[in-house]
């Protein structure tokens, strides 16, 4: 059984609610120098059979669809060895 | 200690699967201990000490079996007798709720069951109870909190109800203790989390912080249902033949840290457990359990029903059965599972949230089964209901427990554990509170006033309350900041519920009898000043360590006191939730009983809320107010100091406040109430005020305190915490028919002003307005947490 | 003879018989729907109400959007049936893109429960002809995500084109776009809010309040007189 | 400036409802195949200054404390190229 992992991330013009808190927060944690953040989701899948190109299109098309809204995210379909 | 895994005759080798969830490492295949091999094996030693049993105790299960029990029947023992579900150390002090219930048709159901029902007219029922989730929300506030909120729901599921509403009594570490900002908010978000996606208004509870809750704060939960009469449900599984049917979430590791040492194959495996003892919870699959156990309710398709909740399996398959008239058989291979590597006695012990279990008629399973399925929630028949008095569990064919189920569920340990009272009472007593110095000028007095009511303890709590839904259902009269939450039950009629929730740490440790007493009477208070009639109680009573006489001596006198004060002012205990253990090392937590009143009004139109709208109405104080302030606010701000005599307690003063705030509600003689409680008049004043928007002018009695200084009288006016007290708004038309109430019945009223302006303005001492008073009661909590 | 107004259930759907009562003070007749059944019984319009539908797992409204009553829904909505869309049920009908945008997690990231001020912008929807232009109200909202958010063109285009049908006053809950409220599609038909008009029809319960009934009787005047 | 990822899911023993209601949605929506699907969170950091051994300890750590709840979640730290 294979793993297949999409990241879905809000688009870089949306503002970032979640990463923004965790940003403000890292300075009073003790921790400088990250000058951004962002926050996103990340979907292990795992996939019974083979995981061909026939596999991951779909899996595309069920990130596009489903997984991700695309009016405010991006993804990223992603193979883990 | 090693499991013996001999291959005595009758043992079964179940190859574990290879590979274990976090793929740690091999496991070898360990013996089934099965009932037979258990009869073959005697001098096999299982890790009862472990397990937490006692070594008398251990002899005591294996003098009840007759030889030495499974490693399945050693899990049930150890859950079912712990502290937790057999209520041990708690049990003989308990029975005085029984043995004291004041006579009332009002209870309709009793102590003993999942919780109590009370009547409230018009053939609707109430049932109602509050829980402590207070460990696992120290571990983890979040899903500690939330799954607090899910298992007393299910509670109310379990007799037959519809849950209306939520409460939650909290208790927190000091205020500006960093690890403070780590529980709170967590724990805020997770009853928001969960008490939100279910749908159950949230309208009311508490926040208190106390160095002494540091390292144990307490997270307590209540809930209320509404059913018809005839729908009322029991834990009880009646009937040979009936399924034994088991619904909701699959089972998974959760929360089973004893149970995976009889699982591995050595006892002494120093690793930490494998198995995550912090569970999870999924409020979505609950409001599905919700909508699916009211539909099959409607139905008429439950013989008997039983939420999983502490020993999951274990316990609700051996309290249904041990409440019921015969015996049930159980195969666990038939238990859905999240995690395929899990053993039987992990299986049984599993605390899995969001799992209920029923007992249902043979010939309804079929359609039992397509109501869970029409609500998406998976179903198994797991057994049935047998002839006599066993319960016996299979697991791959093969028998591992055979017990006669009572003495699993009812039979287990009782102790007297030995009490006295400490030697520092006396001492703690001594240090009385009015000898700390008071404000001596108008200006300090003005100080204080800010300092009280923008102090962590006093401070507005909307910074929780905002974070939860206080709509949904369309049924909210009444929620926070008000002095208790009130919900229509009928839209007809208008028929309602009210409930308080109260509790004080600070008054218990000085005196845990009156503690527990004026637990009892503010709770009540709360109630009648919405205009609504008290008519039972729920209560958790969270305490330090049984095994410390002092704590036991605490836990004892506060039952006493509560159970005398219930007697007299005729409102029957319900239920409720014994918390124990709540300390750290040497350090218990103050004696924190608290004390949910339900009470019921014929009309929610003629509820009373706390805040002055009216410019023109007089302003009442009822009661008698004496120098009292052993564990007040004021002590506890100004001074930092716990010490005195708790305010006296007059029951049948209560009686007649109360009485007076419901008539007086019912024929509309009062626009506005609030109690008096920490805090004392100021903080009732402008809690009353805020919530109104409107200002009052003060003229405040003379000759309260013992140096007859009028600024001392204004101190002690406006910080006494006397109990049995409340202020009113009255209408001038009806002062003349409101006073010959009160005169009447001898209840002291004074007037003490007006509602007027935007300031508290106390005469011959100070003003402030409105402004100042919301910002210093607004900004605290925020600050703390930001 | 009435009009019949669909209340549909998800599972996890919260505040539909609360929705079914307020169509019904309304002097409507509530028809509940069943999330799995296509079939929408000749109601004349649907709400879809607030709750946590699915959990919220995943987003809000991502799961819901696939069930076969959102087939029809969506289908009759293109052909001019009135929908509105409260809370939960907006954001079920952005992710459907029966309206435009997104909503994100509140901007302070908690959940927030209060009596909201708003100001209708647009009288001419389906649900909102009985308010006056500029009519301030006031209901309860209660979310954690309902910060809308949408790229500046189509934020602009709703302007443009009197689209935004409600606005938050006094404060911006949650940080929505130019404090935008609720939405409406260019036909009008489709309205989407986060606030919750169906808890403030009772003077009994909750604030009091009873702005929220102008939706209902708003739908009820406009298909009593279609 | 270098991103590093934090990747941080439910320990696998933890319940992950939010897994399980995508994996019980996908048939209905026509996906087949994917036996199990967890949900977790992935955090971007942009980080100021090189990323050697001692900024990467720093993230652990940040990851440790902060982004993760060790109780019931792991994490990964990856430099992302
Ligand atoms: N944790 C909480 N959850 C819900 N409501 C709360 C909570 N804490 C306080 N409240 C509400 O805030 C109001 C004020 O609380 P409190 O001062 O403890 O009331 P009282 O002194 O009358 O018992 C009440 O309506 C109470 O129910
Ligand atoms: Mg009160």
């Amino acid at each position: 059984m294979a793993r297949v992992v999409v990241d879905v991330m809000l688009k870089p013009e949306i503002l970032d609610p979640q990463g923004q808190a965790v940003q403000r927060a890292l300075p009073r944690l003790g921790f400088e120098g990250i000058s951004d953040v962002r926050q996103g989701k990340r979907f292990e899948l795992e996939v019974e059979g083979p995981v061909d190109d026939d596999a991951l299109a779909r899996i595309r098309e069920m990130a596009e669809m489903f997984l991700a809204n695309t009016v405010i995210e991006d993804f990223v379909v992603k193979v883990e060895s | 200690m090693t499991l013996d895994t001999g291959t005595a005759e009758g043992a079964t080798e179940i190859p574990y699967p290879s590979v274990w969830p976090c793929g740690a490492k091999e496991r070898p295949s360990v013996t089934l201990d099965t009932v037979k091999h258990a009869g073959e094996t005697p001098d096999v030693e299982l890790p009862w000490a472990e397990l937490g049993l006692k070594q008398d105790e251990y002899a005591r299960v294996r003098d009840i079996l007759g030889r030495r029990p499974t490693g399945a029947e050693l899990a049930m023992y150890s859950v079912m007798w712990s502290e937790h579900c057999s209520y041990k150390s708690s049990k003989v002090h308990l029975r005085q709720f029984g043995e004291k219930a004041p006579a009332t048709d009002a209870l309709l159901v009793g102590i003993g069951e999942n919780a109590g029902v009370v009547d409230i007219g018009e053939g609707y029922a109430v049932t109602f109870k509050v829980e402590s989730h207070n460990h696992p929300s120290y571990v983890e506030p979040y899903q500690g909190a939330a799954t607090g909120v899910g298992g007393i729901v299910r509670d109310i599921i379990a007799m037959g109800a519809r849950p209306v509403a939520v409460v939650d009594p909290l208790r927190m570490g000091a205020p500006d203790h960093p690890d403070t900002k780590r529980v709170l908010p967590g724990v805020v978000a997770g009853i928001g989390g969960y008490g939100n996606c279910l749908g159950l208004p949230n309208i009311g509870g508490e926040l208190v912080f106390d160095a002494c809750y540091q390292g144990n704060p307490l997270v307590n939960a209540g809930a209320i249902g509404v059913m018809r009469h005839e729908d009322i449900h029991l834990a009880k599984a009646s009937g040979t033949g009936n399924k034994i049917v088991l619904y909701g979430a699959r089972t998974g590791g959760d929360g089973i840290g004893g149970a995976s040492i009889l699982a591995s194959e050595t006892f002494d495996d120093s690793k930490p457990s494998k198995r995550p003892a912090v569970q999870v919870g999924d409020p979505f699959q609950e409001k599905l359990l919700i909508e699916c156990t009211l539909e099959a309710f409607a139905e008429k398709l439950v013989v008997g029903i039983q939420d999983l909740g502490a020993a999951g399996l274990s316990c609700a398959t051996s309290e249904l059965a041990s409440n019921g008239s015969g015996g049930m058989r159980v195969s666990l291979d038939d238990v859905p599972l999240r995690d395929s590597t899990l053993s039987p006695e992990e299986i049984l012990m599993s605390e899995s949230q969001e799992r209920m279990c029923a007992v249902v008629e043979p010939d309804k399973v079929d359609r039992f089964l397509a109501i869970c399925e029409k609500w998406d929630v998976l179903a198994t028949v797991i057994g049935e209901v047998t002839d006599g008095d066993r319960l016996e569990i299979f697991w791959h064919g093969e028998k591992i427990v055979d017990v006669d189920r009572r003495t699993v569920a009812h039979e287990g340990p009782v102790y007297d554990r030995p009490y006295a009272r400490p030697d520092w009472q006396n001492a703690l007593q001594a240090d009385d509170a009015g000898k700390l110095p008071r404000p001596g000028t108008a200006d300090e007095l003005r100080e204080q006033v800010l300092k009280l009511v923008g102090s962590a303890n006093q401070a507005s709590k909307s910074w929780v309350t905002d974070q939860y839904d206080r709509f949904v259902q369309g049924n909210t009269v009444l929620a926070q900041p008000e002095d208790s939450g009130m919900i229509r039950v009928s839209e007809e009629t208008g028929l309602g519920v009210a409930i308080a929730t109260d509790g004080n740490g600070r008054y218990t440790k000085l005196d845990p009898y009156t503690g527990a007493q004026l637990a009892l009477a503010e709770s009540y208070r709360n109630v009648a000043a919405a205009g609504a009639r008290p008519l039972a109680i729920s209560d958790c009573l969270n305490f330090g360590s049984p095994e410390d006489p002092a704590v036991m001596w605490q836990f004892v006198e506060a039952i006493h006191g509560l159970a005398d004060g219930c007697q007299q002012l005729g409102t029957p205990v319900t239920g409720g939730n014994v918390s124990l253990y709540n300390q750290t090392g040497e350090a218990a937590i103050h004696p924190t009983p608290v004390v949910a009143v339900l009470g019921v009004i014929d009309d929610v139109a003629r509820r009373t809320p706390i805040g002055f709208g009216t410019e023109g109405q007089l302003l009442y104080l009822l009661g008698d107010t004496r120098e009292e302030f052993g564990g007040s606010a004021w002590s506890q701000v100004v001074h930092d100091h716990l010490g005195g005599l708790p305010p006296k307690v007059d029951l049948e003063r209560e009686r007649l406040l109360a009485e007076i705030l419901i008539s007086g509600s019912r024929d509309g003689m009062i626009d506005a109430a609030h109690d008096l409680s920490d805090g004392g008049l100021v903080q009732a004043l402008v809690e009353s005020c805020l919530r109104g928007g409107k200002g009052a002018r003060i003229v405040l009695p003379e000759g309260l305190a013992a140096s007859g200084d009028a600024t001392d009288d204004a101190f002690v006016a406006l910080f006494s915490e006397s109990a049995g007290r409340a202020v009113l708004a009255v209408p001038r038309s009806e002062e003349l028919r409101f006073t010959d109430m009160c005169g009447a019945r001898g209840l002291p009223a004074t007037r003490i002003g007006v509602v007027d302006g935007d300031a508290l303005e106390v005469q011959g001492q100070f003003s402030v307005p409105l402004t100042e008073l919301r910002e210093a009661h607004e900004a605290t909590i925020p600050a703390l947490v930001a | 003879m009435t009009a019949r107004v669909g209340v549909v259930t998800f599972p996890g759907t919260l505040d539909d018989r609360d929705t079914e009562r307020a169509v019904r003070i309304a002097g409507l007749e509530a028809v509940p729907l069943w999330h799995r059944d296509k079939d929408l019984h000749q109601v004349d319009a649907v709400v879809l109400p607030g709750g946590f539908s699915y959990g919220d797992y995943l987003r809000a409204g991502a799961i819901s959007r696939f069930s076969p009553v959102m087939e029809s829904i969506a289908e009759q909505a293109k052909a001019g049936m009135p929908v509105l869309g409260i809370c939960n049920g907006f954001q079920v009908l952005t992710e459907t893109h029966l309206l435009p945008g997104a909503m994100l997690q509140n901007n302070h990231l908690h959940f927030v429960c209060r009596d909201q001020k708003l100001r209708v912008e647009n009288v001419n929807t389906a649900w909102t002809t009985e308010f006056a232009a500029g009519q301030e109200i006031q209901i309860p909202l209660k979310n954690i995500d309902g910060q809308f958010v949408a790229d500046a063109r189509t934020v602009d285009e709703l302007e443009a084109e009197g689209r935004v049908v409600f606005r938050y006053l006094d404060v911006n809950p949650n940080g929505s776009l130019r404090d935008i409220a609720g939405i409406t599609n260019s036909a009008g038909n489709v309205v989407g809010l986060m606030p919750h008009p169906e808890h403030a029809v009772d003077p009994q319960v909750a604030t009091g309040g009873t702005d929220g009934l102008g939706f209902f009787t708003s739908i009820l005047k406009k298909l009593v007189s279609a």
